[in-house]
Parts: structure tokens; sequence; C-alpha cells
């Protein structure tokens, strides 16, 4: 069992890793402002997800368990909003693209 | 396992770092806010594995802390984006 | 060498590349960046510093990490005053320059 | 071990680069953001340095407070463009080479400590059990050196009545001249009805553990200020004007209680700040809990800056 969960955590945290690559491989090559954001959200909460998931076993009770997921989800709903927020900001010209 | 987990802690790092270089030389604005926040996801993934690592539970507080206030730096600034070259008496009609 | 003392190394040299920045940079704003960059590479000599000190169970001295949280604090409270102080300048005089003399030859330059 | 100190070393270059880069960047937009980087990257450095307690301040104030209010100055003078001539290289070159001498200088004294490393962290925890505190720093804070804490709390409402201070006359004691996001019921107005109530959570969470664990009352008031800063920014509340009885009485609870349990440390336990024996914990967790509300409502209003409108116009 132990060796099944270790198997999960590695393979969990690899892809997130992987996804932290491709998010800052997005950042450096999409082409234009847009796209780039849409690059660094997607793939670095992914990436992050994925990490705290294979984390999850390894934590130390029930309730570090609950502040790694809610960890996640403030990085996932305010990276989310952030971004749009700049976004518009970049569409009304207040931001310089 | 420790040593992965801190190796995967400095890899992604490494990719903030990476991605900070890239971008900073470009001059726009836009890219240069978006490697701050490349530069706190990244930070919060690597502090939730040295937590992990280290056995200091502590520390997912300090990732905790980061998740809150991170976004409200880049709150302010698009905030002042928006609405900073604008004159002090134009705001205020607005608040009447 | 161990880890604590690359961070010494690295705060010793943030303390130089603050100050440096603080002298030479005309911008107030910049001023201010340099002058907190010098805080925090003081800020980290003393992490160092307590990290070596760590006894009975503990990972650092508590003393000196306890001396940096004020420390943040009392660097956070003069940069929030600092701040308020070059936007009023700023919204006084149209220009966030510290020198009044300059602000006539640099029209020309 | 070897993979952690590739770690480290990677840390401090990482964070001396853009250290060097806030110092150097042509333009102070692109400074100031990359100083919001850098504050992100010196939190995780002192939990490299064990020191969660220091990591916690530093993610609050260094990216959070620093960052809104560094941020939102290099917006407001964006527009602005610096004409003044900085120093000719003569006299970089000079300042350069003093400025080199005092990073080895300091790099030296770091690099060869003495024999006997000085530590006081026996000393703490011998006496740390008599307060009934389990966190040695909170120890530190509010046993050993309360007179510190105390002090920082009145250096910060110095700050703001310093902020205050530079209002015109005809605003004083008017509402303070944040600037809010201008498009109202947008995303943002989502984010400041969800975050927050997260955000309280943490915040008394934070002091509320600080006895015990890392955390305390800085850090929780930091998130509760940024919370209420978000609120206004977002245009949910209005920022209060300053002459306001409540908001002037939160200010200054916290530091008057604590002051007055100093001043009772006179009677009751022979000398200021000490407390009277088996008392120590509850009237340090009174203390904690006024400061978090007084240093919240004080960072609060530091973020909110120095009135621009009276009330009545």
């Amino acid at each position: 069992m132990t060796i099944l969960l270790n198997v999960f955590t590695v393979l969990a945290v690899v892809a997130g890793a992987f996804f932290f690559l491709a998010g800052t491989v997005g950042l450096l090559r999409f082409p234009d402002t847009l796209t780039r954001l849409h690059a660094i959200t997607k793939a670095d909460n992914l990436g992050l997800g994925l990490i705290i998931l294979g984390l999850l076993p390894l934590a130390s009770g029930p309730i570090q368990a609950l502040k790694l997921i809610s960890v996640w989800l403030l990085v996932q709903i305010s990276g989310a909003i952030v971004t749009q927020l700049i976004a518009r900001a970049v569409r009304q010209g207040g931001l310089q693209e | 396992m420790t040593s992965f987990l801190v190796g995967t802690a400095g890899f992604v790092l490494g990719m903030a770092a990476l991605g900070l270089f890239g971008i900073f030389l470009r001059p726009s604005e836009t890219d240069r806010l978006m490697a701050a926040q490349l530069l706190g996801t990244d930070s919060i993934a690597g502090l939730v594995l040295l937590s992990i690592t280290t056995e200091t539970p502590s520390i997912v507080d300090v990732a905790l802390m980061l998740a809150l206030l991170a976004a409200f730096a880049a709150v302010a600034f698009v905030r002042s984006a928006t609405s900073g070259g604008e004159s002090n008496v134009a705001e205020e009609t607005r608040h009447l | 060498m161990n880890a604590a003392a690359w961070f010494g190394v690295c705060g010793a040299t943030l303390v130089g590349v603050g100050l440096f920045g603080l002298v030479t940079n005309p911008e107030p704003l910049r001023k201010i960046l340099a002058f907190n960059l010098v805080g925090s590479g003081v800020f980290l000599m003393f992490g160092v510093v307590a990290k070596r000190g760590a006894a009975v169970g503990l990972g650092g001295d508590p003393v000196p990490q306890a001396l940096v949280i004020t420390a943040i604090v009392v660097a956070f409270a003069a940069t929030a005053m600092a701040i308020a102080l070059l936007l009023r300048l700023f919204e006084a005089t149209g220009e966030a320059n510290l020198d009044s003399s300059l602000s006539g030859d640099a029209k020309r330059g | 071990m070897t993979t952690s100190l590739a770690l480290d070393i990677g840390l401090a270059g990482l964070i001396l680069a853009i250290g060097t880069w806030t110092v150097f960047a042509r333009d102070s937009l692109a400074a100031v953001i990359g100083f919001v980087g850098y504050g992100l990257l010196l939190a995780v450095i002192w939990v490299r340095l064990s020191a969660p307690d220091v990591a916690l301040t530093e993610a609050a104030i260094g990216s959070g407070m620093t960052g809104m209010l560094l941020l939102g100055a290099a917006a407001r003078l964006r527009t602005e463009r610096n004409h003044a001539t900085g120093i000719g290289l003569r006299g970089r070159v000079a300042v350069g080479v003093l400025c080199v001498m005092i990073s080895a200088g300091l790099a030296i004294v770091i690099l060869f400590p003495p024999e006997s490393i000085p530590t006081l962290a026996p000393a703490v925890m011998e006496n740390l059990a008599q307060s009934g505190l389990g966190n040695p720093v909170a120890g530190v804070l509010f046993v050993f050196r309360a007179l510190d804490t105390l002090l920082e709390k009145v250096v910060l409402i110095l700050a703001l009545l310093g902020i205050w201070s530079l209002a015109p006359d005809r605003a004083w004691g008017g509402v303070p001249g944040l600037r809010i996001y201008l498009e109202p019921s947008s995303t943002l107005t989502f984010l400041a009805q969800l975050l927050p109530p997260v955000g309280i959570v943490v915040g008394v969470y934070m002091c509320w553990v600080g006895a015990n664990v890392p955390g305390g009352a800085f850090q929780g008031g930091t998130v509760l200020a940024a919370m209420w800063l978000l609120v206004m920014i977002a245009g949910l509340r209005n920022v209060p004007p300053i002459d306001r009885f409540w908001l002037r009485f939160l200010l200054v609870i916290g530091p008057v209680i604590f002051l007055a349990i100093g001043l009772a440390g006179f009677v009751l336990a022979d000398a200021f700040l000490a407390y009277p024996a088996g008392y120590a914990k509850p009237l340090i967790v009174a203390v904690e809990v006024a400061l978090t509300l007084s240093i919240a409502v004080t960072l609060g209003m530091l973020g909110a800056g120095p009135p621009e409108r009276s009330q009545h116009s």
C-alpha cells in the first residue's frame, strides 16, 4: 500500500512539474499577451493542483490535507480573477501590451 | 522521496526563474506583471513541497498567506492602471 | 560552506547593491526600493546568525528572529510614510523629484 | 542533502538577481514589479532559514502590503517623466567601490563566526514554560522583549499620523483618497465578495494559533487589513472618514490595553510589562486579540492614504 501511494505521489508530482514547465514555455513562446496570460494561469494552476494531489497522502493529518486543498482553491480562484482583470485592463488600453 | 520532492521544489522555482529572465527582457508591463504572478504560483508550489519534506506544517500557512495576498497586490495594480491617469477632480465627482 | 553561509553572503551583497541604488539613483521611488533592499539584506544576515544559534531542538535562535519581525514592521511603516510623502510631493509640484534646483534644468535637458 | 544545498544556492542567486534588477532596471514600474517578486522569494528563503514566523510576516508585508503601496505609487507616477540626472560616471564608480567594500566587510563578518556561537535559544526555552506559551518567537515578542513590541505598534500609529498630517487643511477629518476600481459589478466584485470570508478565517486563525505555533497578531492583522482594502477597492464599502470615533477607538485599543497591562505589572508583578504569575497566557492572548484589531485598522488606513476630500463636499 505504501509503495502504491509513493508511486502515486511521484507520478502526480512529476505530472505537476511538467505543467509548470509547460506554463513557462508558454509564457516565453506564445505570440501575444492574451495567449501568454492563458498559458500561465491554466498550466500553473493545473500543475499546482497535481502537486498538491500527489502530496495529500503524505500530509500529517486531515486538517493539513484540508489546508493544502484550500491553498489550491485560493490560488485557482484569485489567479483566474486577477488574470481576467489584467486582460480587461490590456484590452481597454490601461495596461501597455 | 525527500530529495525527490526537494528537487521538484528546485525545478519549479527554476521554471519561475527561467520565466522571469525571459520576461524581464521584454519591454511590456503586462508580461512583467504575469511573471510576478508566475513566481507567486511557483513559490506556493515550492513552499508546499518543502512543508511536506521538512515535516513543518506551519510552512503551509505561509503558502496560504501568499495565496491570499499575492492576488491582492495585483488587484491594487490593475486598479491604479485603469484609474491612475485620471485627475483627482474627475474622481471626486464620481464619488458624489 | 553551508546553506546559511550562502544566504549570509547573499544578504551582504544585497546591502551593497541597495546602498549603491540608494546613492546613485535620482528617482525617489527607486530610493525607497533600494532602502528596502538594504533593510532586507541586513535582516537576512540576522536570519543567518539566528540559524547558526540553533539549539535545544529549535531551528534557530528565536531572539534575532523576533527582532527581525519587529524590524520588518518598522521598515514597512517607514516605507508607507515615504510613499505618502512622495505622492504628496507629486501632487503639489507635479514632479516626483527631490532636487528642486533640477526642475529648471530638466526642461532644457 | 546536496539537493537542499543546490536549492538554497539557487534561491540565493535568484534573489540576488532580482534585487539587482530592482536597482538597475530603467523603468520604475518594472523595478517595483521586481520588488514584489523579491518579497515572495524572501518568504521562501525565511522558510529555508527555519524561521516560519518571519516568513509569515514577510509574505504578509513584503509581497502584500508593501506591494500594494508601491504598485499604486508607481502606477500614479507613471505619467511622470523623470528628468533628474544622476551622479556622473566618476561618482558612480566611487560609490560602487565603496559599496563593494561594505559588502565584502559584511561577508567576511558573516563567513567567519566566533568559535562558540552565541545563542539565547536555551535561555528562551528554559523560561518559556513560565509564560505558558508554546511558540518561542511569540514568547520573545510578548514576554522577554515586550517593550519592543509595544513600541513597534506605536511606530505604526505614528506613521499613520504622519500620513494623515499630509492632508490639505480643507480635507482634514475627511475621506482618504484610496483609488478604487472604476468598473462596478465586475469580476473584481466577485473576488471581493469571495475572498474576505476566507481571509477573515485565516486572519483569526493566525492570531489564535500564534501563541503556540508560528503566527500571531501582526500576521493575522495584516490579512484582515488586506481583505478590508480589497472590499474598499472593489467599491463594496466606502472608505471611512478619519474622524470617526469607532475608527480612532480601534486604532488605539491594542496599544492601550497592552500599556494598561504593562502598567498594572508595576503593582501586580513588580516590573513594567511583567505579567503576574499564572496569568501570563490569558493576558497575552487578550493583548494579541486587541492588537490584531488595531493592526488591521492601522494597516488598512495606511493603505488608504491621506485624506483628500472633506466629507461634506
